[in-house]
């Protein structure tokens, strides 16, 4: 059985199943995609048959007035009904399951916002910018809201997906079976990266979780996730590269690509920019302020923002700032009609306490 | 085209149509389907209204108190009136009483232009207020989370209500010019009689807005 | 309405003749309803008020419909054409009440009526 | 006059001399037409250039999908173009497609009436049609929409992109396709021939009647919902916006009342033609007449009642997700009833295998597989992985192009003489068809495969694990581009040098060939009376043969 449904699954590229609810989900998946594919190929092909089998021999042939019987109009009616009420009952009853997530289950909050994931584990727990750590083999309930638009917190080895709406709360859950760092894609469109707005979960045995939490908690590892592993070298135009970076090194996490501003100024149009400093002084952005700014973030902050941007001092070879330079120098507004950008005036609600 | 040669040929028959009565009674189906369409038109809104006034009990119990109830009733007693006159004119074409019809007609206008006027002092007073939809609310006296809602649901419904009572009334005053021209009589009055239709739907909206917005 | 044929002559339906006496009496019941609504509008009547005013809302209206609309003689297929508005007009709310009523309570705006104001 | 006359004659095929084409001659005098066949050809011409630029559209979305990274455009460019695409599709293209074209020209013509009810009315529908068109287009490429043919709130309403003309746009789209149902409501009522009863109506007509009644009931409410988007674009009003307190699920629930029966608006004209088209080529009476009738009917009236299905995932309750999607389980019934009709119509029938023949063939496969992994989206376990994914794009282009879109082939080709009295070429036909169902094929089976494996759709960049079937699908794509270009060049063709082809070419017994091909200028030169049923292929003092299955 499992080896039929793992052939199944390879021949329909479906990603292994790494969650509780993907094995009932896969189950019906290939009764239903199987009798799809034969009803559609008998039909298709009974047709084709027809076709050869009853051509038109003579011009004007005469043909026999055919008429159904009783007992084939309840054949045809009854055939599909009873497979769609079969699929529709247990699809039903799986996905009943699916929204009832169990009273045990680890609460992680997750905020959406173009175009990113944050985690919060409640209380003094840690926060997460695109990664989210969880344990194996315990039900961890998700409850999800959004700062701007509707997201869609998708992750297809779990075969779970939840929109995300703005002003209230949405919940989710999931119980993965198996330790690995699994995807996280958005689904809902959401704007002009709602395709790179990516994160991942990371799924740890639960006695490592248990210790990664704690340690966590006594702040011993106050790091930025970076999300997504480092890949081979890369291959592309400068500007490519920069990109690259951006997303590795987690900056659009804080640095908006489309003029809005967020934890930090946004990088469109900030090239050749004048701006005014938290001391007063007006600065151009040129290529020496962008570097400084990376390796000494905290030296010339930006008139409205925060002083809580990580020295990237070491972090960054000198090709790859460079290469990040490049990359907002590119950021030009043409493909961006201009507007005031403005801040997302929402703030989370509170939760409703646990029923 | 044989029937047209039969017949007595009649100016208002279509060269498609057999018989005039058959081509009044397409139309009125038409008219008819045409009046289910504006059903379902503001059927969306009373949905947005029964939507938000479910999330919202309190804060559209208490916007409503700040309505002019009494230019709502006028306006409601004045709307009925002229559903009245409309359905008297179309008895009065019927039986061939021009000048009566456009009398009648002249009274229905009359009530429309007041709905108007009413409707036209109301929104004043909520534009003073600053008893604006969405973003634009900034009425002091209602303050419940949803009252901006109301507000929005107010201008959207009364606002295409008030859209209809102008094309109305547009309508009204053409089928009068044509009444005074003399084209109907006691055969032909079908469009005497979909402008009529037109109007009773402008009174039936009304009768549902009036108590969903100002009383309840 | 599948069995509806022009073949019956539909005008013959519009010969029915009546004076303008009904017009009249129809207009007062409307006004006299419309004096009801207010009155019972502005009275606290509890969750009564709601029903109350719809209810005679849609008295009105069917009484405009049926007499001022000439309902009451037009050809069954218009009618139908009315009714089958209305179904869809209700459909509508239903479906979308229907979601309301049973969603998640976190999943309502905040300030929406909670769990326990359902009970209540 | 006698059918059988007509089915004996041996005679050359002669062009009629007369006929609605060259009645008036004149720009002008096609402009200010009411023949309800000039405003068919108008809506005909019409619709194809707006399938043109959609697929010029789809195309460069399948081109910029060939790499995971950029490749030919900037990643607003891309959310641009698959607005376009969808709007283009399905308010341009899909709604008016089979109604505007085949409906206008034909729907007369099967009821043996000399023009629809309302003539004047009909020729401002296509008035409404290109100034909607106009504006929607316009707007789209000059304020840069961004939104999806969804415009799902808020993003719709927080995007910096111009928003509002598009939107009026399909509000003018809207009362366009409302003016054209109620026409062909008020016309299948009012203006059937004498002898024709409601069981004698052809099955495209019944298809076009079930058409019309949604189109009349559910787009007043895409008309409001877009206009209330507009205006809180434009004023702020906050009906659908969060952060004023308002519904975005609301929005959804009113999007989709229309657009869930919106997929009936295109797909039942759809099933019409193949009825129609499936008897005429297999000579045979249709298989199960009222069963595909009132099935059209249920359809359209269940279609109203499954909109929540789009909405698994938005938050709506489960309660409401069970119910929805047990509704929907009935449509998929009544479509199923149609495939077994269709099917068995061709069993021991007199089948002439011609171009459209091919494309029935496809189209009955893909509408059991677009219909049934319809089924399987509805079943709502199913469903939580694949909403949003290519998986729902590939399903519902199964439906749309695999199915409208054949049936629209099938009603060009087997309609053509009847429309322009002239014969295309039967081997590129063939050819052309061939290309298109195997080119359809290789575009979007690859495309349920990679919903399965989890692409989300409106992605610009994807994971590099997507990219074997994104290139596999996009090789498809241009197969299927390829077959659309050798159909414009021999239709084209046709047009100016085609042979004559018949009143009659296919010996269809469809009331509509009662008349020559081209029609003279009001149908019919003769009083039409009805004396048969629609699909009733047996010669006058034949013996018949019964047969029950």
């Amino acid at each position: 059985m499992t080896a039929l449904d793992d052939l199944m699954r390879r021949l329909l590229f479906l990603p292994e199943a790494r969650s509780t609810f993907a094995v009932p989900v896969d189950r019906l998946h290939f009764f239903v995609i199987t009798v799809t594919m034969i009803a559609s190929t008998i039909t298709g092909l009974m047709a084709f048959f027809f076709f050869f089998k009853y051509r038109e021999r003579r011009p004007k042939q005469s043909t026999p007035v055919v008429v159904p019987s009783m007992r084939f109009e309840f054949v045809v009616i009854g055939v599909p009904l009873f497979f769609f009420l079969l699929w529709f009952v247990q699809g039903f009853k799986d996905y009943v399951w699916y929204t009832t997530p169990p009273k045990n289950a680890t609460d992680v909050y997750v905020m959406a916002k173009k175009w990113m994931w944050k985690f919060s584990y409640g209380g003094d727990g840690p926060n997460a910018i695109g990664t989210l750590h969880v344990p194996a083999n315990r039900p961890v309930r998700l409850l999800m809201t959004s700062r701007d638009v509707i997201h869609s917190f998708f992750v297809p080895d779990f075969r779970i997906k939840q929109d995300v709406l703005p002003g209230r709360y949405t919940e989710t859950w999931f119980e993965a079976t198996k330790p690995g760092r699994y995807q996280i894609l958005c689904s809902q469109y959401c704007g002009t990266w709602h395709s790179q707005m990516w994160g991942e979960i990371v799924v740890m045995p639960g006695p490592e979780y248990d210790q990664w939490i704690i340690e966590q908690r006594r702040g011993l590892a106050a790091r930025v996730d970076t999300g997504g592993d480092d890949g081979p070298s890369f291959h592309g135009s400068i500007v490519e590269y920069g990109k690259k970076i951006a997303m590795d090194q987690g900056c659009v996490k804080c640095h908006s690509l489309d003029g809005e501003p967020h934890i930090g100024p946004t990088w469109l149009d900030l090239y050749g920019k004048q701006e005014t400093l938290e001391n007063g002084e007006t600065v151009t952005v040129d290529e020496a302020y962008l570097t400084d700014s990376m390796i000494d973030p905290r030296g010339k902050i930006v008139k409205g923002f925060k002083a809580v941007m990580p020295t990237y001092k070491g972090r960054l070879a000198a090709p790859e700032a460079a290469a990040l330079v490049e990359f907002i120098k590119s950021l030009r507004t043409q493909n961006l009609d201009t507007v005031p950008s403005k801040e997302a005036i929402y703030e989370p609600v509170k939760p409703a306490p646990r029923r | 085209m044989s029937s047209s040669e039969t017949h007595a040929p009649n100016p208002h028959l279509a060269h498609h149509f057999e018989t005039i009565e058959k081509q009044d009674y397409a139309v009125r189906l038409g008219m008819w389907l045409f009046l289910g369409t504006e059903v379902l038109l503001f059927a969306g809104l009373f949905l947005g209204y029964s939507v938000y006034r479910h999330f919202y009990h309190e804060a559209f119990h208490e916007a409503s108190r700040h309505l002019d109830l009494w230019a709502g009733a006028t306006n409601t007693v004045v709307l009925i009136t002229s559903s009245l006159t409309v359905a008297l004119a179309y008895h009065a074409i019927k039986k061939g009483q021009t000048k009566r019809c456009a009398g009648l007609l002249i009274f229905t206008i009359l009530c429309a232009f007041a709905f108007l006027v009413i409707k036209g002092i109301e929104y004043h007073h909520k534009f003073q207020e600053g008893a604006l939809p969405g973003q634009w609310y900034h009425y002091a006296e209602v303050t419940a989370p949803g009252a901006n809602l109301y507000y929005t649901v107010y201008f959207l419904a009364t606002g295409l209500h008030a859209f209809h009572v102008i094309v109305g009334m547009s309508i009204l005053i053409w089928i009068l010019s044509r009444v005074l021209r003399g084209h109907f009589s006691p055969t032909y009055y079908v469009p005497v009689e979909l402008g009529g239709l037109y109007w009773h739907l402008v009174d039936l909206v009304w009768i549902f807005l009036f108590p969903l917005l100002y009383l309840i | 309405m599948a069995h509806e044929t022009p073949e019956t002559p539909p005008s013959q339906i519009q010969q029915h003749e009546h004076g303008t006496g009904r017009y009249f009496l129809v207009w007062a019941i409307l006004l006299c309803f419309t004096a009801i609504t207010v009155i019972t509008g502005r009275t606290d009547l509890g969750s009564a008020n709601l029903p109350i005013a719809l209810l005679i809302a849609t008295v009105k209206a069917t009484l405009v419909v049926l007499f001022f609309m000439h309902m009451t003689e037009a050809p069954g297929a218009n009618r139908l054409v009315f009714v089958v508005s209305l179904v869809f007009s209700i459909v509508l709310l239903v479906g979308v009440f229907g979601d309301l009523w049973t969603r998640h309570p976190m999943s309502l705006p905040p300030t929406a009526p909670t769990q326990e104001s359902f009970d209540r | 006059m006698s059918q059988s006359n007509q089915l004996h004659d041996d005679s050359p095929p002669v062009y009629p001399a007369v006929n609605y084409l060259n009645a008036d001659r004149g720009v002008w005098s096609w402009l200010t037409t009411i023949d309800h066949k000039r405003i068919g050809i108008m809506y005909l011409v019409s619709v194809m250039i707006a399938f043109l630029l959609g697929g010029i559209f789809a195309m460069a979305l399948r081109v910029e999908l060939l790499t995971p990274g950029p490749t030919i455009m900037g990643a607003n460019t891309y959310n641009r173009m698959f607005t376009l695409h969808g709007v283009v599709m399905i308010f341009l293209f899909m709604i008016p497609a089979i109604p505007g074209v085949f409906g206008n020209f034909l729907l007369p013509l099967m009821l043996g009436a000399k023009d629809v009810a309302f003539p004047k009315l009909n020729l401002l529908s296509l008035y409404l049609y290109w100034t909607g068109a106009t504006i929607a287009l316009c707007g789209m490429i000059m304020g840069g929409t961004d939104t999806g043919w969804t415009f799902y709130a808020p993003y719709s309403t927080s995007t910096p992109m111009t928003l509002f003309p598009v939107l009026l746009g399909i509000f003018i789209l809207g009362f366009s396709s409302i003016v054209t149902g109620l026409n062909f409501i008020v016309t299948i009522h009012t203006l059937r021939a004498p002898g024709m009863g409601w069981m004698r109506l052809q099955l495209f007509v019944w298809a076009i009647y079930a058409t019309s009644i949604i189109q009349v009931l559910a787009t007043p409410v895409i008309g409001l919902t877009v206009l209330l988007v507009g205006i809180e674009k434009v004023g702020g009003f906050g009906l659908f916006d969060p952060t004023r307190g308002g519904d975005p699920v609301l929005f959804q629930h009113m999007f989709w009342f229309y657009s869930h029966p919106a997929v009936y608006i295109m797909v039942l004209p759809a099933m019409g033609v193949v009825s129609d088209a499936i008897a005429a080529f297999a000579r045979k009476n249709v298989f199960g007449y009222k069963m595909i009738a009132y099935s059209s009917l249920g359809i359209a009236f269940v279609g109203f009642f499954a909109w929540g299905h789009h909405m698994f995932v938005s938050g709506q309750s489960s309660f409401n997700d069970g119910a929805f999607a047990v509704i929907s389980m009935l449509v998929g019934v009544f479509t199923a009833i149609k495939v077994f009709n269709w099917v068995a119509t061709l069993y021991r029938g007199a089948i002439a295998v011609k171009t459209p023949l091919i494309y029935i063939c496809g189209f009955l496969f893909f509408i059991v597989f677009g219909g049934m992994t319809g089924i399987a989206v509805a079943t709502v376990s199913l469903d939580v992985h694949w909403h949003d994914t290519y998986f729902v794009i590939a399903h519902f282009h199964f439906i749309m192009v695999g199915a409208v879109i054949m049936a629209f082939l099938i009603a060009l080709h087997y309609w053509f003489p009847k429309m322009f009295g002239r014969m295309y070429h039967e081997g590129w036909g063939m050819v052309a068809a061939s290309l298109i169902v195997l080119g359809f094929n290789a575009t979007f089976i690859p495309q349920f495969l990679l919903g399965n494996a989890g692409m989300p759709r409106r992605y610009y960049m994807y994971p590099e694990r997507y990219q074997a079937l994104n290139v596999a699908s996009t090789a498809g794509a241009s197969l299927l581009a390829f077959g659309f270009i050798i159909i414009l060049i021999y239709l084209i063709y046709a047009l100016v040098r085609g042979k004559v082809a018949g009143d009659n070419p296919w010996n269809s017994r469809g009331y509509e060939w009662m008349t020559t091909s081209p029609p003279p200028k009001h149908n019919f030169d003769h009083p039409v009376i009805i004396d048969r049923d629609s699909h009733d292929y047996q010669e006058p003092g034949e013996e018949v043969e019964h047969v029950v299955i």
